[in-house]
């Protein structure tokens, strides 16, 4: 039901403790006028966010949800965004699946220095939700909320892979390199944060190879540069169809 | 279960444009709400008063205090409620002011939020649980990771303070920076004189493991229980052995090895001493310079020294130390300034860097405390020193000022009329920046005193005239006027930037960092010490450009916190930490893969696998939570529960 | 000229905003460090020095600016943009306010302008530049006679000034066209040509 | 291998020996540069002092002929044509910029130029400096001299992307590769004074003056230069320059493409050398007796060695 007779909507903001949340704040101190209609609830950290938390919102009459967090690489909980950034990224496409405009669903970042910003943010989210109008009212969301339920528990692993697995994986790929040119995969960059393609040639190499969720970049884009060449390749699920692709075309 | 509500005015700050009464009113038919009230201050001892009272008098189990963020005052209410004999975990807190009476002036709206927020607040408190916070033990042994005064002031005070200290020092010898200088500013006593003693003490105290050339390899474990791997860089001289006789150095073939501590001003011998004062005050071969090394023939070292103190097989070692605290004192460098290239990028041998210039006027230096020109060794009568290279430069990306160099740059021109009495110093300055006890007052004698020319404006090309003299090309902003100046010696005040290899190190140490490298303390005005991961403390330029003062007050700083966090046996764990139940858990390993801190790992319970939270580790994220399948790993105070009670009581009011 | 300077009177923030809008510069940034002036090959002969043109566009200083004889002299060597600590473009500031300067027909120092236009009009005519004819305008326009007359023969017998104009092969004609739409288009405008 | 070439007004008056010595040189590597047919001036300073729009209206129809040319790249001698060219070409990219601009031609103007690079550069990418030497007839090695290259060459920076804009070094590895010691010349990206030499000859006539001083004093035996204007207020103005620091400069300023003629060893009439009006006479007949004096060394030794034998 409409808040205060149509003057507002019903916003709901998911904020991480350590960044967001002390950016709202600093607006605040700063005295920042922003539009009313946002109730934050206050989370330790945005990679907390259970997907379903704003599935569950949203189909519970909610008419937009607002997520934000420290900005990528400067998590408290150094890796935490970045899990957040991949469900979130995912759960935008399916929103639509569930019935739910995903423009009514957003997720930013926002450090706790960043008032200006986050005036900014709740402003131009809150004007969207206005011209989206109040959302359509389930009357039984139970049944979608079901659905959704299952379909989001396949999110929850998402990037969690296979640091155990890590070690077995440099194996076998130390086994394959003699009868192999080279192996794509990635190794950390300037910081731990970041990763960079790696080439390996040499079990020294291999030693080099990282697992975790800053592998962003997709390796196959550098297969078509060793066509010809015998080379493995370390992937994502995600990178994988697109070496299917490449197969497919070649 | 008996909820408390407290809504307070925050005199008008919230009250201005909130109607408290009448939020404390919604707030009464909140189920499980028994008291509601709306005092003026309730952070104020009345307040707090006013609401162990209520908890007494209305039997509450629990209390929702609406007012400024729980990030200002969620510790002081945890204090009141326990005071009260409630369990600490059993308040929660609705920001109504930050985010509510200053955002916004409509009276209608904001009190209808607040009222909103408070029953988010009221809902999540009903699914609240008490918490016990776990104690384990520390190991009250501090490592100290960088030897200059910052470092070596943390370590004494610890030491004297009757913790056993590690200091790691990169260098051969600690000193640091500092170790460099001539003369301080602005007493112009003798920078040795001062910093000696203290190296001398780090030395000779029994609580003080000193290893120099070495650097921290591996950090692992958390506050209270830090394990440190330590790789010992080998100097091909068995230390212990070693007396620093110094009869090695003397006949050491290798006269032309660059000579790092004088800032490569002079030369040096492939096996050296730093300096006089060295502590340890031991020999180190450099590897790239010494023949029987690089040829394998000479070994000259070896057959001179008294102690057969050389070994040319010797390999870097690693050494793994146990303790309970860490203080970072790392410092810093002068940036790479010879992206000048209108200075001619490091090209003229008679443009220098301000640290060069200590060295040239110090006595341990290179010409032995005679100011001469590195081209030609000639006594230079004009220098012209420009100040901001590399500081307040957006263009090089060095927008911050390097603090200290307004004062050096006043200091160097003093000891250069000292020096060289029948010498004129120019300084090129765009603001002088000297807040500090005797400060301004020291520049002022510079001018006023020595003669000193103090010239508003940056400098926009320094060449050599061929006349062997550079030619400075500045201005005089204040006289709206281009000015050239014949130089026989230019020193530029090159500016400062977090010591080399900082981002690793702050990796290791798990602590953030900014976008200059130095280190981020985890307030700036009220934790300047204190860094985001517990138990670890800034000391020194590595937290932030400052001054000796500044170092050592700040090196003391850490040596108290560490101090205080030793003054207890055991530590308190916050028990807002993962969960795991174990008749849920199916042992995916998800959890244990995900978390950032390997704060998870499996452990057999009745022949089954499954996942445990190792309590300490475990910093509190809550990304298993979000992770694991079957829901059986639950972050304590936000478990699924608590947040969907709090959607929900968003979503159907 | 040194009396007090009203800034609630004098100062015209609109211009300031005008400056940035054209150049594409933040004049905010500028610290008045001076490194413009100290570079400035042409600083010798202003009557205001680069940076305190920077200061008074700041400070919406406008009359001060637009009528001063710097910009004219400015020499678009772009020392000044190069050296800037905060990355600005100060030569392209310079001649942002030449521009505006002209549209308002403010001149401080004619003699640039003829010249300029000495040389443009032998472009307008004959579609490329011709030395003599360029200096022959100017003379005649600035009455300086005597300008560079001791080099003329000199360059002259190194053959160095074509004495007769090298028009297009095509005719002048696409050229000169270029000009008249310019003209009528400043004319349209209200701008001075 | 055939050039689009924009020789600039200054090629057929005040510097017909670039000009010469340019085609000289590039006839030498094989590179033949053809005027694109009915060009006109770039409008040079004046008209992106008067007007951007003008100036560009100027510079785009230059363009707009290379490109109906098919011109893969247009060469142009001068840096300030060049600049011009290149700014015009950049501001074309803004489309509110391009319309007010095809508004002045007389149709609208191509939607792709070719790229504008100076014949320095054009000559740098066509052959590597192990190609320049292999030409060389006469070694210019004895010879000290310092690359100037005034203020356009290298600014701005992200326009003219010619190496280091404080340091420039591609007419010193030219020169080098012909055998020349380059000296550093500190004031290599000074200004010159630029088009002022008319209308305020005083600062023309000091800033050349600075850099004939340095030069001089560093004891070179030429300045080397790439742009007309230079040229101009460094030789043809030196008088003046000298007046203006009271002194006598006696300081030979040639093209670095007349530089390269005489090491190739081009006969004098195409490089224009009379032209100067700082005879380099002086600097050939050093290099000739250089090259005698490396000649006659080889019998010394010879004559040495068989004393040595006897």
């Amino acid at each position: 039901m409409p808040v205060l007779n149509g003057k507002e909507l019903r916003i709901v903001g998911f904020l991480c403790n350590w960044c967001s949340y002390g950016g709202a704040d600093t607006a605040g101190v700063a005295r920042a006028t922003q539009p009313t209609d946002l109730r934050v609830i206050r989370v330790p950290c945005s990679g907390r966010i259970d997907p379903l938390f704003i599935v569950k919102a949203l189909l519970n009459g909610a008419d937009g949800v607002l997520v934000s967090g420290c900005h990528p690489r400067d998590c408290h909980y150094a890796a935490g965004n970045f899990y957040a950034r991949r469900r979130l990224e995912v759960l935008k496409q399916f929103l639509p699946v569930l019935g739910i405009d995903e423009r009514r669903f957003e997720y930013t970042w926002v450090s706790a220095s960043e008032g200006q910003r986050w005036q900014q943010v709740v402003t131009v989210f809150t004007d969207r939700i206005h011209k989206l109008g109040p959302a359509p009212q389930l009357d039984d969301p139970e049944p979608l909320l079901k659905i959704a339920d299952m379909a989001l528990t396949s999110l929850r692993s998402l990037g969690t892979g296979q640091k155990a697995a890590l070690a077995e994986l440099k194996e076998a790929i130390k086994a394959k390199l003699p009868e192999l040119d080279c192996v794509i995969g990635w190794q950390q960059g300037y910081d731990a944060a970041h990763t960079v393609p790696l080439f390996m040639k040499t079990p020294e190499d291999v030693d080099k190879l990282v697992w975790g969720p800053f592998n962003v970049n997709n390796p196959a884009v550098y297969l078509p540069t060793f066509k010809g060449k015998k080379v493995g390749i370390v992937v994502k699920g995600c990178d994988s169809r697109s070496v299917v692709e490449l197969l497919q075309e070649t | 279960m008996r909820i408390g509500v407290f809504i307070c005015h925050c005199g008008s700050n919230i009250a201005g444009t909130v109607d408290c009464a009448k939020v404390a009113a919604i707030a009464r038919t909140y189920p499980d709400v028994v008291y509601a009230d709306d005092p003026m201050y309730t952070c104020a001892e009345p307040g707090q008063a006013a609401i162990e009272a209520a908890i007494h008098e209305h039997k509450l189990d629990g209390v929702v205090v609406a007012s400024c963020s729980p990030r200002m005052h969620e510790p002081t209410f945890r204090r009141t409620v326990e005071r009260a004999g409630l369990n600490r975990y059993m308040l929660e807190m609705a920001n109504i002011r930050e985010h509510v009476s200053w955002i916004g002036k409509d009276m209608e709206a904001n009190t209808n939020k607040a009222a909103e927020l408070v029953q988010l607040a009221v809902e999540k408190l009903r699914n609240n649980k008490p918490l016990m916070a776990k104690s384990f033990d520390v190991n009250k042994r501090v490592l100290v990771i960088g030897g200059g005064v910052a470092g070596i002031q943390a370590a004494l005070d610890c030491a004297d303070g009757g913790v056993p200290v590690v200091l790691v020092e990169r260098e051969a010898t600690i000193g640091g920076k500092m170790a460099k200088l001539d003369k301080t500013f602005p007493t112009v006593d003798c920078s040795a004189c001062i910093l000696g003693p203290k190296m001398v003490d780090v030395a000779q105290h029994s609580n003080i493991t000193l290893y120099a050339y070495s650097e921290v390899e591996d950090i692992s474990g958390y506050v209270g229980n830090f394990t440190v791997k330590i790789r010992k860089r080998s100097t091909y001289v068995d230390w212990s052995l070693c007396t620093g006789c110094g009869a090695c150095t003397e006949k050491c073939p290798a006269k032309k090895t660059p000579d790092a501590f004088n800032e490569l001003t002079g030369t040096t011998t492939a096996i050296t001493i730093a300096f006089p004062q060295a502590i340890p005050k031991k020999a180190v071969i450099n590897p790239q310079f010494c023949r029987q090394l690089l040829k394998g023939k000479c070994g000259v070292c070896a057959k001179v020294c008294p102690t057969g103190a050389i070994k040319y097989d010797m390999e870097d070692e690693i050494i793994t130390e146990e303790v309970g605290s860490i203080v970072a004192a790392t410092g810093y460098d002068l940036m790479d300034w010879t992206v000048y290239k209108e200075y001619g990028g490091g090209t003229y041998p008679d443009v220098i860097t301000s640290l060069q210039y200590e060295r040239l006027l110090s006595a341990s230096g290179p010409t032995g405390g005679h100011v001469k020109r590195p081209s030609d060794g000639r006594e230079p009568k004009n220098i012209v020193f420009v100040q901001c290279v590399g500081s307040r430069d957006k263009s090089v990306g060095r927008p911050y000022c390097s603090g200290f160099c307004c004062m050096y740059t006043a200091k160097q021109a003093i000891l250069t009329k000292d020096h060289i009495p029948d010498s004129k110093s120019f300084v090129f300055y765009m603001d002088i920046r000297a807040p500090g006890k005797m400060y301004d007052e020291f520049t002022r004698r510079a001018m006023e005193e020595y003669g000193t020319e103090y010239i508003r404006g940056r400098v926009s090309q320094i060449y050599p005239d061929a006349n062997g003299q550079m030619t400075v090309m500045g201005v005089d902003t204040l006289l709206g006027q281009p000015v050239e100046i014949k130089a026989d010696l230019v020193v530029l005040a090159v500016g400062v930037e977090a010591s080399k290899g900082s981002p690793q190190l702050a990796e290791k140490l798990r602590i953030s960092y900014d976008s200059y490298g130095f280190f981020m303390e985890s307030h700036v005005k009220l934790k300047p010490v204190e860094t985001n991961t517990a138990g670890v403390y800034l000391a020194g330029v590595c937290q932030g450009v400052k001054d000796i003062p500044a170092s050592v007050a700040q090196g003391s700083a850490a040596a108290a916190k560490v101090l205080a966090l030793f003054s207890k046996d055991k530590l308190e764990s916050d028990p807002q930490i993962a969960q795991v139940d174990i008749r849920r858990c199916v042992n995916c390993g998800k959890c244990i893969r995900c978390c950032p801190f390997g704060a998870i790992k499996e452990v057999e319970i009745r022949g089954e696998g499954k996942a445990q939270v190792i309590e300490t580790v475990c910093q509190g994220c809550g990304l298993c939570t979000s992770t694991c399948p079957q829901g059986a790993i639950q972050l304590s105070h936000a478990t699924d529960n608590q947040i969907l009670a709090e959607v929900n009581a968003l979503c159907q009011c | 000229m040194n009396e007090a300077i009203n800034l609630n009177r004098l100062r015209d923030p609109a211009f300031t905003e005008e400056v940035e809008a054209h150049s594409g510069q933040k004049v905010s940034t500028c610290y008045q460090c001076g490194n413009c002036t100290a570079g400035c090959p042409a600083g010798f002969v202003y009557d205001m020095q680069v940076n305190q043109i920077m200061r008074a566009v700041q400070l919406g200083l406008k009359d001060a600016v637009l009528d001063s004889r710097s910009i004219w002299m400015c020499l678009s060597c772009s020392t000044c943009s190069q050296r800037c600590p905060n990355n600005i473009d100060v030569a392209g500031v310079m001649e942002t306010l030449r521009h505006m300067a002209r549209k308002e027909g403010r001149v401080a120092v004619p003699k640039v302008e003829k010249f300029w236009f000495s040389f443009l009009d032998t472009v307008r005519t004959f579609g490329r530049t011709h030395e003599i004819g360029t200096m022959a305008l100017y003379m005649m326009r600035s009455l300086r006679v005597f300008t560079d007359v001791d080099l003329a023969p000199e360059a002259l017998k190194k053959g160095k000034l074509g004495l007769k104009p090298h028009i297009l092969p095509g005719g002048a004609g696409p050229v000169t066209r270029i000009f008249t739409r310019y003209k009528e288009r400043a004319k349209r405008e209200g701008v001075r040509p | 291998m055939n050039f689009a070439y924009y020789p600039g007004c200054s090629a057929r008056g005040s510097s017909k020996d670039y000009e010469m010595s340019t085609q000289a040189v590039c006839k030498a590597l094989d590179m033949r540069l053809v005027d694109i047919p009915d060009w006109n001036c770039c409008g040079s300073t004046p008209a992106h002092a008067v007007d951007t729009e003008l100036s560009a209206a100027l510079c785009v129809r230059n363009l707009d002929i290379a490109a109906q040319q098919k011109a893969e790249v247009l060469l142009t001698p001068c840096p300030s044509c060049l600049s011009n060219l290149r700014m015009a070409a950049k501001r074309m990219e803004n489309p509110a910029f391009r319309s007010r601009v095809d508004e002045l031609l007389d149709g609208p103007s191509a939607k792709e130029f070719p790229p504008v690079t100076s014949v320095m550069q054009g000559i740098a990418a066509q052959m590597d400096m192990g190609a320049i030497t292999a030409r060389v007839r006469q070694s210019l090695k004895g010879l000290k001299l310092v690359a100037y290259y005034g203020c356009l060459m290298s600014r701005p920076a992200e326009v003219m992307n010619f190496g280091d804009p404080e340091n420039p070094t591609l007419m010193e590895e030219m020169m080098s590769a012909c055998g020349a010691e380059m000296l550093d010349f500190p004031l290599k990206t000074a200004c010159c004074g630029a088009s002022f030499g008319i209308p305020e000859r005083p600062m023309t006539a000091k800033n050349s003056g600075r850099i004939l001083e340095l030069a001089t004093r560093l004891g070179a035996d030429a300045i080397v230069v790439a742009c007309p204007l230079c040229q101009m207020n460094l030789d043809l103005r030196q008088d003046q320059a000298s007046a203006a620091m009271d002194t006598k400069f006696r300081m030979p300023v040639l093209y670095f493409t007349q530089m390269m003629g005489i090491a190739f060893d081009l006969p004098e009439k195409e490089l224009g050398l009379n032209k100067l009006c700082v005879s380099a006479d002086g600097l050939i007949r050093k290099l000739g007796e250089l090259r005698r004096e490396e000649a006659a060394k080889p019998a010394e030794q010879k004559a040495k060695a068989a004393e040595g034998g006897r």
